[in-house]
């Protein structure tokens, strides 16, 4: 056990440190869920690129620095240390492109990384169904073989960044008359393929930051699956593991959050300590945020030395989701009476990222598989308990 | 010893609940989310028709004359309704204020009897409330100086407004200058109005927390109830019913605190400041609750803005901070509990 | 509503006061799971009975007062207040009495109230089997009529009081080849028939607080089914009613140790207040100590009022269960390394209650149905949920 | 930057559990809880041939010369198989008090031998214990007087036994008085060794909450999987599987927290006391649910003495207060992480 970093890795910090600090938007961004904050931030993520900072992890060839995971975990302390923009493409860098590194062919992969890269192509994910949310299995969305196409039939839905997205990946049942995860293909779309129609969800902050998508006979070509035919649930298996697991929520976002609660604590001191139930939960935060970042370091060596991730995914998910709700409901009781207001009320000057945090720490439990089905995951797959 | 309402409270209760299943539909409180006034004239008509307006006004001002016995079950279905704060803030708080003034005052009589007939949208200023809601479309703007009570109108006084989560509400930053033209009420008899009106307003909130819980507790019920996952309506599995039975739990008991609160105020009680912080705590413990489980089991659907779910929250996290945040009302029951000598155990409830 | 005591309530309870006053022991008695503690718990129920303190509902001719539900809670609430015993017949008095009182035959009620309300007669439960706990209508053990007899054979667990008691009231497979709830009885003996083996079970405290109970062809005459043959579930059902309902816990009790919670942190408030925690879950204490007590209040009235006890049994099991480990766990943490310490131990002097109040309190969702059943119940049954 | 253990450090892991699953299965704990001085000769012996007693013995003394890093592994066995305070009292903290001091101090290598040879028995008294654990039948006590160290043996001091409910644990109220013939080391020296004593201690302590909290969710699992209610086990029922994986999750999060805190110990590091403090406070809240889930899944079975869950949830309370109970642990994270400018932030953590 060495828990001091390299100086290589020293170096690597400094590096990103320097170039952040003097390049980081000095005023936040719109949210990417408006028209111009999308633009924004598909802006900043080309400015990113540039340096190969939009995709740290990637071979240099494809448009990344080849990081390995520490100097991925040290890049994402320096993103969040400087309060630098969330990232748009994070449906295709984050879940996407390791996939396609694992299953994609040569061709694709040249084919879509690099313009990924550059989010001159943002990705939306198709999973969920009206009939499938936490049972995907259960997805009727068909893609049917015609010639050198397939046709595409059905409905998406929850799909995070499609109203503004250039491309959507997801899972069709290729297999006519097949069930469950059998005859699954895992294809890649535009999304101004004629057929295609998206409509945007309304979320509790009145931004459509997901989308329903219809597909009325839309062709695509063979050449956008990823995989073989039918190989689809295999493939999505792993992704949604990375989605569980390291690169979804790096811990330096919550250490982040953890640091700005304790300075909105300090701000309000002498009112806090009223409530004594507030100083005990900043505290916590600080703890697990702590404990998370740890335990991602420990994930991180164990990868590095040829290990899988296998239930801590769930686990994971389940201690940041719930760390994310804990800081951002003591935020807003910290806040009181200046809590609901939304970011354009004068008031909310200061103080008005809380409520945009609360609501989406909300989501935190139920969105990439809910903590009920995560909780079960660990008592069958990690304790070994009967299914029911 | 009787801790169950008569029999003409509950009817009461009954039939307003029957005019706002009506008159207050989800689709409706949309509607009027997107107005510029939040408000609607037909809603505030047959309100006023019902004499909901003029429940708390003395008899001899042409009013009701009801108790806050008799306002905690209404309000548990004001909160149920999600209905905004105006009728509340007017007709119990604001009414509240205007009956307690000495007789002969010259805004009591003209103010009440504007009330009866609906022609008075009342706001009120106080310092627990940084944001002053209503205060750009009121009649009358009833404000805290010093424990004085003096009155505006919105063009006596600067506005900004504030946009809120809780899109049924009209919060504006206010500034005015206190003058004799403005003194309604001096310190010696605005001071216990004042204190009597934060008690007042804490019953209220409370009361709509708890209507606010059970609505989303019954939302969350519905859904689940419907909604299909692995072949089976999501409401069968063990953990839904479990984070819902959570929730029925914590309204059982925070009901009747709740009432108790609403009876020390309409008898008064040497407590009353800690019964009421304990019920706005209790309460919001189980709306608070209610919103997190709900949108659990809604998943997905729960963060939509198409789900009805979400105005409910917003009424809920709005409400909690609306007359005294968490921090205020768990320190004046600190206070009360925490005193040395403080007469805690068995025995001491009554 | 009203919730002022009348005068007549006040004069009640001015009378309990000062008899208690006058005549609670002074040193606690020791514990009813020890021979000589059980018999001081059961002089210490005559003297009661010789007031009609020991049954103070039940009328005046079968020993008790006559009292109504409020004056039942003042009673308690006094009986509390000076830190009164606990009841060594509780079985009896609250669990089994309000069942005979409504199925149980005038001879019955004779031959069996009066000699309970002196503690002549102590009793305890059969309800669990080792098949059957949670799942009581899995119950096997049999009783079958043979002249005027019924043979009673199988095995009773998790009997409390069995080790001492002189009576045990259970269920009983009346009718062979029945299944679940059909085919039961309510059946009534004494411990000491032939054929009966009591093995005393040690609880974490060491003491025997229950046993396991063996039937080996014991003879109970017809006379002493409660209810017809094959009543037994409904009658049953009742008292587990009464159990999870009103008179299991009174709130005096909760009251009671809020209060000697916010003494213990009062005399230890320098050390407590270095975790905030411990000052939030002592006014948590006192809050739903109140809200116990407001809501068993209202209860009551409404009973007196005619109304049924429904699902509100399966909340109140819920919220005084977990009041309980709440309150108990926080002495714990505030004792710090005194609370490990057993009550003979010097360095326990004047804490020692703490330790086997927070054992108990960890009873207190397990027992009489556990709170994952009563989840399940009130999900069910109060808010309408679709069985699994 | 590697969080990952040596092969080595892994092996002699595998290596000691092998060792307590035969020699510490639960029926001989209960045994040795049966007997007067807890203790049992014979295990005694075979800890010692293990060389168990002589694992941080610098090697010139004939010890192993093993670091806190290699102890850590070790201490969450010796907290999963219950293993009596004992052996890591004395093995670990009482040597690492002797070790550090000067060389040719007189206590130093007469102890340290001895411990080898596995003729030692060290308790060690501490103004955070207010009971000495094994003073009685100690053959040396190591004791605090002003930050001072001073040695006696049990002859030497007045005992008076406290039980606990851990009944592995032998606690004496203790009475001294220090003097030159006790004096083992001033206060210069002896302050260094007594925090870093503390702190070892800590983490000697957060290692076996781990190891506990392991067990008993251990203990849970294999229970629920064979009861059965309802004609199903009782683990699968969803109800049950949330409690246990909740207790994993704690596990999870906690076990990182407990090895950089042993890290920071053998390396050095500014914010060590935090570190620790965090370590206990971890480890015990996933030892603490544990024992709540637990117990819960067992139901009644849980409430009893015969089923082996009790021996581990009682050494989980008494361990919690053990060395600082949570006020302290507390109370020592928010000295560092309350302190005006305490760097908390990304990029922080190493």
């Amino acid at each position: 056990m060495d828990l001091q970093y390299t100086q290589e890795q020293a170096r690597f910090r400094q590096e990103i440190r320097s170039w952040l600090e003097a390049n980081v938007p000095t005023e936040p961004l719109p949210s990417f869920d408006t028209e111009e904050g999308f633009a924004a931030h598909r802006q900043w993520e080309a400015r990113l690129a540039e340096q190969g900072y939009s995709a740290v992890t990637w071979p240099k060839e494809l448009g990344g620095l080849g990081a390995d995971l520490f100097q991925w975990l040290i890049f994402e302390e320096e993103y969040w240390r400087v309060g630098a923009p969330l990232r748009v493409n994070q449906n295709g860098i984050f879940l996407l492109a390791p996939t396609l590194m694992e299953y994609g062919s040569a061709e694709q992969k040249a084919r879509w990384l690099p313009r990924m890269a550059t989010s001159e192509d943002t990705w939306a994910q198709g999973w969920s169904e009206p009939g499938a949310g936490s049972d995907m299995a259960a997805i009727r969305s068909t893609a049917v073989r015609d010639g050198d196409d397939y046709v595409i039939n059905g409905q998406k839905i929850w799909s995070t960044r499609a109203v503004y997205a250039d491309w959507l990946f997801g899972l069709f049942r290729s297999e006519p008359g097949s069930s469950r995860h059998h005859g699954l293909s895992f294809v890649l779309m535009p999304l101004d393929l004629p057929g295609i129609t998206v409509r945007p969800i309304r979320q509790l902050n009145g931004l459509p930051g997901f989308a329903e998508i219809f597909f009325d006979d839309v062709r695509v070509p063979a050449a956008n699956l990823l995989g073989g035919e039918g190989e689809g649930w295999r493939i999505a298996m792993a992704t949604a593991g990375f989605e569980r697991g390291l690169m979804l929520r790096s811990p330096a976002r919550f250490q982040k959050t953890a640091a700005d609660l304790m300075a909105l604590y300090h701000a309000n001191r002498a009112r806090c300590d009223q409530d004594p139930a507030i100083r005990d939960a900043v505290m916590k935060s600080w703890m697990d945020a702590e404990a998370y970042t740890l335990a991602t370091y420990r994930t991180a060596s164990r990868l590095a030395k040829g290990a899988k991730i296998g239930a801590e995914a769930s686990t994971n998910k389940i201690f940041w989701s719930e760390l994310d709700v804990l800081m951002h409901e003591t935020a807003m009781s910290i806040l009181g009476a200046r809590a609901e207001l939304m970011p354009q009320a004068p008031e909310a000057a200061g103080v008005a990222q809380w409520l945009d945090g609360f609501l989406f720490s909300l989501a935190g439990p139920i969105y990439a598989g809910t903590n009920e089905i995560q909780r079960n995951i660990i008592a069958e797959r990690m304790l070994g308990l009967p299914r029911a | 010893m009787d801790f169950t309402f008569s029999d003409q409270q509950v009817q009461f209760r009954d039939a307003v609940r029957r005019f706002l299943v009506v008159e207050a539909a989800p689709e409706l409180l949309r509607e009027y989310w997107e107005t510029e006034s939040g408000r609607s004239e037909e809603m505030r008509r047959k309100v006023t028709s019902q004499g909901l307006t003029s429940l708390s006004i003395p008899e001899e001002f042409g009013g009701m004359g009801l108790g806050d016995l008799d306002w905690v079950l209404l309000l548990q279905e004001v909160g149920y309704h999600g209905i905004p704060d105006s009728l509340s803030d007017a007709a119990y708080l604001g009414v509240g204020l205007l009956a307690g003034l000495p007789d002969g005052n010259a805004y009591k009589a003209r103010w009440l009897e504007r009330m009866v007939e609906g022609r008075a949208r009342l706001a009120i200023s106080h310092p627990l409330n940084p944001l002053v809601h209503d205060a750009g479309i009121a009649d009358l703007i009833l404000l805290w100086h010093e424990d004085e009570i003096h009155a505006a109108t919105p063009e006596q006084v600067e506005l900004c407004l504030n946009a809120s989560i809780d899109q049924s509400r009209r919060l504006y930053k206010l500034a005015w200058t206190p003058s004799e033209d403005t003194l309604v009420c001096g310190r010696e008899q605005g001071q216990a109005l004042w204190a009597e009106a934060v008690n007042r307003a804490g019953v209220s909130i409370a009361a709509q927390l708890l209507g606010l819980a059970q609505r989303m507790l019954d939302l969350g019920i519905d859904y689940s109830a419907q909604r299909k996952q692995f072949g089976k309506p999501v409401g069968s599995f063990q953990a839904v019913k479990h984070h819902l039975a959570d929730v029925a739990v914590k309204i059982e008991f925070a009901t009747p605190v709740v009432h108790r609160a609403a009876y020390a105020l309409e008898h008064g009680d040497h407590r009353l400041d800690a019964f009421v912080s304990h019920a706005r705590l209790a309460a919001a413990e189980a709306a608070l609750l209610a919103a997190r489980k709900s949108i659990q089991v809604h998943g997905a659907m729960g963060y939509t803005w198409e789900a009805d779910l979400q105005m409910f929250m917003k009424r809920a996290w709005a409400l909690e901070s609306f007359w005294g945040d968490r921090i205020f009302h768990k320190g004046r029951v600190a206070e009360a509990v925490f005193a040395p000598g403080a007469q805690l155990g068995p025995a001491q409830t009554f």
